[in-house]
């Protein structure tokens, strides 16, 4: 009895958390004639055509290398800085130290609407629109409260024995931090680099308007970019959600246990 | 620790190259950035450039492709001439914006460049609506208008014409669904949702019954809203137009669910690849009074921005994107209807387009949105106003109408 | 300055410059242009208070704050609520635990964007699997879900909640899995049930966890825009438009700045104080146990 | 030549003084136990020594050269710590290596050291083993070999032990002592465990409050404790302590006389060791509370019924008490301890 509770339970958790995604799937896999057909049909007709017009009208797979170079890169840099920051604030004496944590912070609560203004005027300035780096720095500052929090609570944590060890066999403080803490810490390292690749992966609006050149433009302007002046391609869209999201579900299939050991780990000592 | 800063400095200075990368001149060639949206039909628009190229092989076109959504495109050509960006030559203005891009100063006056005598190959609605303090700011490149779409099979199976007033219509429906007794069967499909394309339906509703937009709480404007959420939404209509733009309430019209259906002309050639195909008459959109039948202009033009260094190399790619030739080039391929009045005697844009034929009275007579800078605002306060009178079925339409156009009143206040 | 302190201040430079450059100076110039009329129409002057004034008598902002605050509180509470239903179910052992897991963070990995348009998909009066899951083939009564207020709210409510209940599952498992087993085991010799057990037991000591993912949901919950600008734009009327839209509005379509900023300096204003409260509640737990 | 030089040490936290001027020389090969309870600035005395804490005033030499400016690795020193600090993504031999890649020595020379030091310590079978999968004194066999593989002037140690349960702290202990006497290396040790203070040490450091109470061998310490500190603090169970005072090459306290000759009068205290106290006589009486059998000695803790004051004492073989039994004591008078003004009394004869 207990057992069949808790399998009725499992399946509607699985339901409720890729129910919505498989119904895309499906559409994803439907024909024009289909699409809307009311009611909707639930057995796909397993065409290919909208993946093959998402790919070869709207050059989908371009987006897919740019938001792979963007979110990556932003990755790159958000945890290799968040790191240099993150390994003081928490074990080196300096004054300001809480000063800059709340800074940080605070940096993170302001909405994304207040900042694209004056980014996308820097970026003028720098002659860095419709460039990679130009989504990479941005992003890079926004996920960066995020990285310094997880990485300083992270590194709170490490024995002091560890640092001082490193500095009798011969490290100073940057060889302590690279040799030491961040392979100690590499769960939450881990953790944090999803997260700053998750958001990456998916961000829109600062890559809709610094982004106009479709060499560079990421995969959520793609996206946006598939309704006509009046024609919404509901079928191409599926297509295009699908593979948006399936680099994202691979990622999580394969990493769940390090993702979810990484969290628990860092972000819960707070 | 040396390892580090390397892969730091590297990330650094390999990205500002990256950033400095993708140098635009070349010598003797003038780049001409153009900021465009992502086509229809994007072959045409390769075809055109093609063209272009050869023609004018001193000048290159850099394409900056947005969105097609015409408020996605608004943010970001506003964004990027608000910032001054000198990497804007010459862009698409939907036909609402003029008046706001050239109170801002961001779009180039073109009266130099563009005569009266040349303005006067256009249709009149077109020109008139990039004129803005005396100058001319654009050049349109196709038009639009509201029509209204019927199934020819089942109005000539009842002995049906199309409806010349909506009274007439609502009748024609309840016979029809009457006779019929299918419950897939609506008798009006349009756009409802709360975006730009409610402001172009009920325009054309309100304007038919004598009322203003920018009067909400005139008699004739309430009446035809009242009109819309008593007989039409919910009835005619199902609840659902509220949450319509354009593809939606297109795909209820050719699967069958709809009798009639406003839209704008390109979805005619849809019809036609549809389970209704053959089956599809247009007409003028109704009126509540006889000859108030209305439809919303609509339609592109290319403006140049202030801020171009070149601004003559621009004006070159917008007089050759908007010449004959191209209009007519976008006609046959893109199903564009030109701006240009002549091409419509063409042999070639009629075959490729019979309905245009038509059509052209309708745009002849094609009525403009309100005309202010501040247009996205009002349009924002319309939107609210509308949506709400048309969603909520107890909702105080006077109060509504009242506060509506208190805020239109605050909204244009703005401008100077 | 000692080697130590040098070496700090070095470390800690790019970060501080890259968030100074390009998140504070900004939100610097945000907090500046809020008390400035700025439109491209009119000379910009400087108005003092007057946006912040109209940002709590306008009606629809007062409205838009409304729901914003509807939004924040239904939709965390739920997100809390289901995510320590799904963090209970992956934290037992069974057969196939590492694929639930998975399809468990599925959502949470899907762009925003995408999820947005998904559902409006799916929320489709005509052919809407929503429609299709309630009222089957029965197509006379399928329901236009975002055409009238409440459903609409709770349409998008719905979408946020499904987008992000597994982010919260995800940190309260991480709670659930640092309570040690002993725990349970002296409970049960002192003879509590299961129910007790989860009351006395895993949910006080699940209350630093839950409290940061109440933090984390909260602060963005305050900042949605995505869903809203996708799926409803704010519709019907104005019933579903929240905060950082409405900022989003009077910025880039309406051109708005000074008012725009006044919109956002005001999000912050309410992330602020809630997260300070929150993150003082954290740090207090932690000392108490 | 000494191997470790401390002058006027002093090291400051903010308003708290953690060290107050320490002068102390360690010479070549000796084997030097820091002991005092926690917070007598044991530890802090070492770090600075190891250079993890910078000093406030005062110099610290290693082998004649004045190092207070220079880094942990430029002193010649290796450290193991309480919690082993071993790095725990680095396996076995990584961990016996690292301090040596970090000095960049050429790898042969590297593999030998850390071959060596491994089969010293008899570690070589877990060498690809990580710190997680070894048992507790395995891991304190690898932080000592990572220390040994430097061949330092100085060996620090941190408290190793605490960490180990009863049995292993016992076989450890001995191993380090061993490993001394092998490596002929200069230790200082700092531990709050007397039992491993007088086992280990050739020289115990007594520490309170920040000063040195005591230099001295083990027998020195416990024999003739300096200070009434020293005295309390060294000895298990520890010292019973009278006050008195000393009239009349006699002191007076608790009710009894006893004779002694020293060059003081007036207020003194007078320490006694439990077993140097016998049942029966006139020193002391009381009620026995509790009796400790330790198998090889046994103890009886009494109170006295008027003063409350408590006695411990070591009872004889032959002696046998019950609990709840009064009893009275007499002191072993030849081995007295005598404390005035914080300073030890030295007797010049006894009657």
């Amino acid at each position: 009895m207990r057992r069949v509770v808790f399998t009725i339970v499992i399946v509607a958790v699985v339901l409720f958390s890729i129910g919505p995604f498989m119904w895309i799937l499906n559409t994803s896999l439907k024909s024009p004639q289909t699409i809307a057909e009311r009611p909707p049909t639930i057995i796909p007709d397993l065409q290919t055509e909208f993946f093959a017009a998402a790919v070869d009208e709207h050059n989908f797979m371009r987006y897919v290398g740019n938001s792979a170079i963007v979110a990556g890169l932003t990755t790159l840099l958000a945890v290799l800085v968040g790191t240099l920051a993150a390994y003081p604030l928490a074990r080196l004496r300096m004054p300001w130290r809480r000063g800059i944590l709340s800074l940080v912070l605070a940096a993170s609560m302001f909405p994304q609407i207040a900042i694209v203004g004056g980014v996308y005027r820097l970026l003028l300035k720098l002659g860095l629109l419709n460039t990679h780096p130009g989504l990479v720095l941005p992003y890079t500052a926004l996920t960066l409260p995020l990285a310094i929090w997880i990485l300083t609570s992270f590194f709170k944590e490490i024995p002091s024995d560890l640092e001082d060890s490193a500095r009798v066999d011969g490290c100073g403080p940057l060889a302590t931090m690279w040799r030491i803490f961040v392979p100690v810490a590499a769960p939450a390292v881990f953790t944090t680099a999803i997260l700053v690749f998750i958001y990456a992966w998916n961000e829109f609006f600062f890559a809709l308007l610094i982004m106009t050149d479709p060499a560079v433009q990421t995969l959520p302007v793609g996206i946006a970019k598939f309704p006509g002046e009046y024609m919404v391609p509901w079928g191409e869209l599926a297509a295009a959600a699908v593979i948006a999201t399936i680099p994202l579900v691979v990622l999580v299939l394969v990493l769940q246990r390090r993702i979810i050991s990484g969290l628990t780990a860092g972000a819960v000592k707070g | 620790m040396r390892r580090i800063v390397l892969i730091a400095g590297m990330l650094i200075v390999g990205m500002a190259l990256f950033g400095c990368g993708g140098s635009d001149t070349e010598s003797g060639v003038t780049s001409v950035n153009l900021v465009v949206w992502k086509p229809n039909i994007p072959a045409a628009w390769d075809s055109a450039l093609a063209m272009f190229h050869e023609a004018h092989p001193d000048i290159k076109i850099v394409r900056e492709i947005g969105p097609h959504s015409s408020s996605q495109f608004h943010d970001l050509v506003a964004q990027k001439l608000r910032n001054q960006d000198p990497s804007v030559d010459a862009f698409l203005m939907d036909v609402i914006w003029t008046p706001e891009f050239a109170a801002a100063g961001w779009a180039m006056p073109l009266d130099e460049r563009f005569p009266p005598s040349e303005q006067d190959k256009f249709f009149d609605g077109c020109i008139q609506a990039d004129v803005w303090d005396g100058k001319i700011y654009g050049v349109p490149l196709n038009i639009d208008a509201g029509i209204l779409y019927y199934r020819k099979d089942l109005l000539d199976q009842y002995g049906f014409e199309p409806p010349t007033t909506w009274a007439a219509m609502i009748d024609q429906i309840d016979s029809i669904q009457a006779g019929e007794n299918d419950p897939n069967l609506n008798g009006f499909s349009g756009q409802f949702r709360q975006y730009e394309g409610l402001i172009c339906d009920m325009l054309e509703i309100v304007q038919s019954n004598g009322g203003r937009l920018t009067e909400p709480e005139s008699p004739e404007t309430m009446e035809a809203i009242a009109f819309v959420r008593n007989e039409l939404i919910g009835d005619a209509a199902p609840e659902g137009v509220l949450t319509y733009s354009e593809q939606e309430s297109l795909d209820l019209f050719t699967s069958g669910g709809a009798v009639f259906h406003r839209n704008w002309p390109y979805a005619w050639s849809v019809s036609k690849e549809s389970p209704i195909a053959g089956q599809v008459g247009i007409a003028r959109l109704p009126s509540f009074k006889d000859d108030m039948s209305t439809s919303t202009l609509g339609g592109w033009r290319f403006g140049i921005s202030r801020y171009s260094k070149n601004p003559d190399a621009a004006w070159t790619v917008v007089e050759f994107f908007t010449s004959p030739q191209m209009q007519r080039h976008f006609a046959v391929n893109a199903g564009r209807a030109p701006a240009r009045k002549t091409l419509y005697q063409d042999s070639a844009v009629l075959a490729a387009n019979p309905h245009f034929e038509e059509m052209y009275p309708v745009f002849e007579t094609a009525t403009p949105r309100p005309r202010t800078p501040v247009y996205p605002e009002v349009s924002n306060i319309l939107q609210r106003f509308l949506h709400s009178a048309l969603s909520q079925d107890d909702a105080d339409l006077e109060a509504l109408a009242a506060k509506a156009a208190t805020e239109m009143e605050t909204a244009l206040g703005r401008v100077q | 300055m000692n080697s130590e302190r040098k070496a700090a201040y070095a470390l800690v430079a790019p970060a501080v410059f890259i968030v100074a450059v390009f998140v504070l100076s900004p939100i610097v110039q945000a907090f500046i242009n809020s008390l400035y009329r700025d439109t491209p129409f009119s000379p910009k002057t400087f108005i003092g208070l007057d946006n912040y004034r109209t940002l709590f008598s306008d009606s629809v902002a007062t409205g838009t704050i409304e729901f914003t605050l509807i939004f924040v509180i239904v939709s965390t509470a739920l997100e809390i609520l289901i995510g320590l239903g799904l963090a209970l179910v992956i934290h037992e052992h069974f057969k196939g635990r590492g694929l639930v897991r998975a399809a468990v963070l599925i959502p949470w990995a899907i762009p925003t964007v995408v999820a947005g348009v998904m559902w409006k998909y799916m929320l489709n009066d005509q052919y809407g699997f929503v429609n299709l899951v309630f009222y089957g083939s029965n197509v006379a009564n399928y329901v236009a879900w975002l055409a009238s207020e409440w459903s609409a709210r709770m349409a998008i409510i719905g979408a946020d909640v499904w987008k992000t209940s597994s982010f919260a599952a995800l940190l309260i498992l991480a709670g659930l899995q640092s309570i040690p087993e002993d725990l349970y085991e002296a409970a049960r010799i002192d003879g509590a049930n299961a129910v007790k057990r989860f009351f006395r037991i895993t949910l006080p000591l699940l209350k630093p966890a839950i409290l940061l993912a109440l933090l984390f949901r909260m602060m963005d919950a305050f900042r949605v825009f995505a869903l809203v600008y996708v799926m409803t734009q704010g519709a019907p009327g104005g019933s579903t438009n929240v905060l950082q839209y409405y900022g989003y509005q009077k910025m880039f379509p309406e051109q708005q700045f000074g008012y725009g900023s006044a919109v956002s300096v005001l999000v912050f204003v309410m992330i602020a104080i809630v997260a300070t409260i929150l993150i003082r509640t954290v740090r207090t737990r932690i000392y108490e146990s | 030549m000494s191997t470790l030089e401390l002058r006027g040490l002093t090291k400051r936290f903010g308003e708290i003084e953690a060290l107050n001027a320490i002068d102390l020389t360690v010479d070549q090969g000796d084997f030097c136990v820091l002991l005092g309870p926690s917070g007598c600035g044991k530890s802090t005395a070492l770090r600075c020594i190891a250079g993890l804490e910078t000093i406030t005033d005062g110099d610290v030499i290693i082998n004649g050269d004045r190092v207070n400016e220079k880094t942990p690795k430029e002193r010649g020193i290796a450290m193991v710590f309480q919690t082993y600090a071993l790095y725990p993504h680095m396996t076995v031999r990584e961990n016996l290596a690292f301090p040596l890649k970090m000095s960049k020595m050429p790898k042969d020379e590297m593999e030998k050291r850390v071959r060596d030091a491994a089969s010293l310590l008899r570690i070589e079978p877990m060498l690809e083993r990580r710190p997680r999968e070894l048992s507790g004194g395995q891991r304190q066999r690898v932080a000592i070999g990572r220390a040994i593989v430097r061949e330092p002037t100085l060996f620090l140690f941190d408290e190793p032990l605490s960490n180990l349960d009863a049995k292993l702290r016992n076989d450890m202990r001995l191993e380090i002592a061993a490993l001394h006497r092998r490596l002929e290396a200069t230790v200082i040790y700092v531990t709050h465990d007397q039992v491993e203070a007088m086992t280990l040490g050739k020289t115990i450091v007594v520490m309170n409050d920040g000063r040195i109470e005591q230099v001295g061998t083990p027998d020195e310490v416990y024999q003739r404790p300096a200070t009434p500190f020293v005295a309390g603090f060294v000895g298990m169970p520890a010292m019973n302590f009278i006050t008195g005072e000393i009239r009349n090459d006699a002191f007076e306290g608790n009710g009894f006389e006893i004779p002694v000759s020293v060059d003081h009068e007036g207020e003194t205290l007078l320490g006694v060791r439990p077993e140097d106290i016998n049942l029966g006589g006139d020193h002391g009486e009381g009620e026995v509370e509790i009796i400790e059998n330790l198998g090889a000695d046994r103890y009886a803790y009494l109170k006295e019924t008027d003063t409350r004051k408590r006695w411990a004492v070591r009872l004889n073989a032959d002696e046998s008490v019950d609990v709840g039994q009064a009893v009275n004591l007499s002191f072993n008078v030849e081995r007295l301890h005598l404390y005035a003004d914080n300073r030890r009394l030295d007797v010049t004869s006894s009657s």
